[in-house]
């Protein structure tokens, strides 16, 4: 974990209120996919975490939406200006279980954290199947970058606005796959955990104290014990998990 | 002998910082981070006598200048913090630390002193009696003179160590709840811990928090903590350590001169890992600016 | 009637904005500033029998998301309030207002209670028990049952007027006040008062206020309010008036949710003088965002 | 009194800690030299009272010094950024009374208001003379904006590094005046009270809830009553006086 000063490079609305960041700073301690970072924002007092879309070099890509008070001041940030971040949190996505037919599932702004996986598989020599999932054609984004970087790509919406109709869970089965990755609303968590037919890892949300393992607000009950979702998650083995209702 | 240097129940810290119990774990994640050496001591998340996973989830919330917790003392209990937790801080901490321990009957709280009395890097049992008494109605026993009083007796009965005595906020009358600790041989005075408070979730119109209720930590009851500080320590004679929303040197400075003979930290490290090493860093600096040669000469400096 | 419309007591309100005491004067200053005609009501200063210049300068502090106070219920006696003030406000407010009383002794609530009965303008006696009782002690008549009630017992006998008694968050057990002034035939309460807090001069090495400690207000009790109005709400049957730290229409939402039948806003006019104007103005979109018809309906929407 | 927000068009430092910052807005309130406005800074929670130094067309410039966290987060705000402002509060200077030979007698950051205050008098015909005190010469501004004027301009250094040594009280006798206007740290006015040999008005400063006279935290008492600073004030007369220790 670092903590440091990023410097907004751009900041563009992808859809009405989901929001792209770049940032300039030190990335050294971001290691793996899935991982996050957590950012001080002036004014409130929590930092507000959000997983690591992409890097490059020294540019950190976010992907976030604006729902509260801290995401929309983040909305209203312009480039120069700086943020005080934690990086290199959470544990991230294991490469070393994808198999040769890996499948990524994600959901809203569950999206995010599976394109820098999708970019580090495609680095493997994999070619990910992924399916994205929206409530509805206004609110898609990112399937033409997961398109570019190789990818075999399908969005649902719910309300079948734009691509098949329906959730994410609705197609998983319809091609083979070895290992599967998500990311997205639990509700969605809970379904793909249902009906995915292999094992796989899901990422995971809390409200946190700290984002590195000091406070325990993040804790949840697992088949092997108590986790840190900000520590020993917020990537768990399915077969790890223990869903609590 | 710094100038930052300062005596807790006759032993001596380098300086004045503490981190607070339930915001450095047991010190190895922030060792991490820095050389955690420096600190005065740090008070290890609180014990109880079984392992406890907490309350349900969500447990944090955010307020105008603090946070609400409702971690419901998650440890692993008291066998597995000295087998398996103890021999881990002794890795990257080589001073006295403080062992934070509660407690829902005054039985868990004699077994848990008794058994880290007996551990060596122990310097003092910081015993907080915020929690609510199961066998005795469920009042906390912090906020019943009688009670801690009792609390007090029980744990110096069961210990050589130092005995601090935590106290909550949510009372009417603090000075009368620290006297009483000092009455029945209480060696120190911490306070304050969370107040009780809650926020609301607008969309499903109930507590955020699956416990309903959490305690306020932060900037936010900085002024509540001095004001308690600055009561008890004109009350009682025995030491008072103060903490409540410090997060700067300039608030380390105000906390002493209510009364702290030290302070700790805890909010702050949760947002800013850092923070107890900077102010460490910045005292000498502000000092300076309030021509104070040695740290420890201000302790109760604006009690009249 | 319309969707912010609300009922205290009988008496219906517009919508559930109500200025708080000592923040609003007796309204004129503000009724140079926008109509406020809009509001529920207003509290005004609070009145004791003699006038008072109050305490000593410096009498206000800033804290994290807050501020101190320690005025000293400065005003010009409740002779001076009837003959002066009360002219004043009539002219620009032709609402039932609401009379805030303060006193010492059960004698003068209940003198300042008698004289105020008899204003038409007064549509209820808001009694703000947080004074410490000079015959009794010095302990704040708010921070002990038997007096609380003793106090509404006094007030309900020389008043047909609705009488809310308003509490200090000060205790250990806000609930066991509040069942006391309702049993002794409150007709509602409001809650909270301002936390009882220091800050330090470093400078000087002394409290920054004159009188030593002052009361918080503003955004940081904000949660500290929610958990009182909430376990209060749940335990009596008369309708509560919240405040504390509001200064937003969705604070007024969370704290109606809570229990409040209507809300009081007090620091927030002061560091915004149109604050109370703009969450009228904004409470209905508001409203929406959530799907409320009608704020009347989410009143302890957050009990369980 | 107004509430409106103004563009900061310079923020400039005149000695090491005492800066000048020009704002863009709505001075329509502003109607008396002596009167002054209450700054809104983020992450505070109070506002911060600062004399109004000069309003010329909707220019409106403040002098103050950094010396706490409000004025320190003011020093390093830039031209282009907004300012929430209440303005119009206070009394201010009653020009009325100031017959053919007024004298201002400023201390420090009290010099300021009596900028506006000089101005208005040479408008009407008047040459004030003023005597500008300071604790050394680092400290010592706006000396020269006041000869500009056309002022009869004389500056006391406490140390004697520049200008006349001692107080500004030293040599306040030195030629006759017909009324003195003062604003300055409040040690500074007790001396000009007891020196002074006519009627004045002297500028005084409290620790202020509100600014407009809402919350009686900034009462004092005086011969004729309890006033509050923010509103009877903060300008008073001579023989209102009570000095309260
Ligand atoms: C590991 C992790 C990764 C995340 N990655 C992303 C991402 O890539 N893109 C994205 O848009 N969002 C992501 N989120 C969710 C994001 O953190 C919240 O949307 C954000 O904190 C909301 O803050 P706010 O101030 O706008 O909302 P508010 O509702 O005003 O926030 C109030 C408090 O609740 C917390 N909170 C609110 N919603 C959530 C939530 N869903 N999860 C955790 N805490 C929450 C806030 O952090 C804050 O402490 C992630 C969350 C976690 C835990
Ligand atoms: C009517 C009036 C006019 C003023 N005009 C000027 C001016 O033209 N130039 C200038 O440099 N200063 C002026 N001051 C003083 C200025 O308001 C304070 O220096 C400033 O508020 C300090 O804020 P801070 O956050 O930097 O200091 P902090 O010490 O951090 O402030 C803490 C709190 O104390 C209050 N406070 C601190 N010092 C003073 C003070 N001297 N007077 C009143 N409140 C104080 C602050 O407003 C704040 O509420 C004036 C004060 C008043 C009352
Ligand atoms: C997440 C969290 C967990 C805490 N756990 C404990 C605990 O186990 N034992 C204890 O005595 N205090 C506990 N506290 C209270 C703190 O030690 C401290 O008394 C309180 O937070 C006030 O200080 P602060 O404002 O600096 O945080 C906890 C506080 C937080 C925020
Ligand atoms: C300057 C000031 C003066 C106050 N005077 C009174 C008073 O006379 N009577 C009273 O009942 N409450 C008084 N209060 C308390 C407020 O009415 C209110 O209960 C408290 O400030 C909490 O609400 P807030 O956070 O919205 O300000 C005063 C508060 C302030 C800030
Ligand atoms: S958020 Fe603090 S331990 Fe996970
Ligand atoms: S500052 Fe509020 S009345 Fe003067």
């Amino acid at each position: 974990m670092k903590q440091s000063l990023f410097e907004i490079m751009e900041n563009t609305p992808l859809t009405r209120d989901v929001y792209r960041m770049k940032l300039r700073g030190d990335t050294g301690d971001i290691t793996r996919p899935g991982q996050f970072v957590n950012i001080r924002i002036a004014g409130l007092y929590l930092r507000r975490p959000v997983s690591v879309c992409d890097v490059e070099g020294d540019i950190l890509t976010l992907i976030y939406k604006a729902v509260g008070e801290g995401t929309r001041k983040m909305s209203g940030m312009t480039a120069g200006e700086t943020l005080d971040l934690l990086t290199g949190l959470g544990n991230g996505y294991d490469l070393s279980r994808a198999g040769d037919a890996p499948l990524l599932l994600g959901g809203g702004v569950g999206v995010p954290p599976l394109y820098l996986l999708a970019k580090e598989l495609i680095r493997a020599g994999k070619t990910p199947r992924v399916i994205l999932g929206f409530n509805t054609e206004s609110e898609v984004f990112y399937e033409n970058e997961f398109r570019a970087l190789g990818c075999d790509v399908m969005v649902t919406t719910v309300d079948g606005t734009y691509g098949t109709k329906g959730f994410v869970t609705g197609t998983i089965n319809d091609k083979p796959y070895t290992f599967f990755y998500t990311c997205g609303p639990e509700p969605m968590l809970k379904a793909v955990y249902k009906t995915s037919k292999t094992s796989g890892q899901m990422s995971f949300e809390r409200r946190m104290g700290c984002g590195f393992g000091a406070c325990m607000g993040c804790s949840c009950k697992t088949i092997t014990g108590s986790k840190r979702i900000c520590r020993e998650g917020p990537v768990m083995d399915k077969e790890d998990i223990l869903w609590e209702d | 002998m710094g100038r930052l240097s300062v005596d807790l129940c006759g032993i001596g810290l380098d300086n004045p910082i503490i981190p607070a119990s339930g915001t450095f774990g047991y010190g190895y994640e922030f060792a991490e981070l820095y050389d955690i050496n420096m600190l005065g001591t740090f008070s290890f998340k609180g014990t109880t006598r079984e392992p406890r996973f907490g309350n349900a989830q969500p447990r944090i919330a955010e307020t105008p200048g603090g946070m609400l917790n409702a971690v419901g003392l998650q440890n692993p209990g008291v066998q597995q913090v000295i087998s398996h937790e103890l021999p881990l801080l002794k890795k990257c901490f080589h001073k006295p630390v403080m062992a934070n321990v509660s407690g829902f009957s005054i039985d868990e709280y004699t077994d848990v002193c008794a058994m880290l009395d007996k551990e060596e890097q122990v310097g003092w049992l910081e015993v907080n009696i915020s929690c609510p008494n199961v066998h005795g109605g469920g009042m906390s026993f912090g906020t019943d003179p009688a009670q801690a009083a009792e609390v007090t007796k029980a744990v110096k009965a069961v210990t050589t160590k130092p005995v601090i005595m935590k106290l909550s906020p949510n009372v009417t009358d603090i000075v009368s709840i620290a006297k009483a600790c000092e009455d029945a041989g209480a060696d120190g005075i911490s306070l304050i811990n969370t107040l009780l408070c809650m926020r609301i979730d607008l969309k499903k119109r109930a507590p955020l928090l699956a416990n309903g209720t959490g305690g306020l930590s932060g900037s936010a009851i900085f002024p509540l903590a001095i004001r308690m500080v600055y009561q008890v320590a004109k009350n009682v004679k025995i030491p008072v350590i103060g903490l409540g929303g410090i997060s700067s040197a300039e608030n380390v400075l105000e906390m002493m001169m209510a009364g702290a003979a030290c302070v700790e930290i805890g909010a702050a490290n949760l947002t800013d890992p850092f923070i107890c090493r900077d102010i460490i860093r910045d005292l000498p600096a502000v000092m300076d600016k309030y021509s104070i040669q040695n740290i420890k000469d201000i302790t109760g400096g604006a009690l009249k």
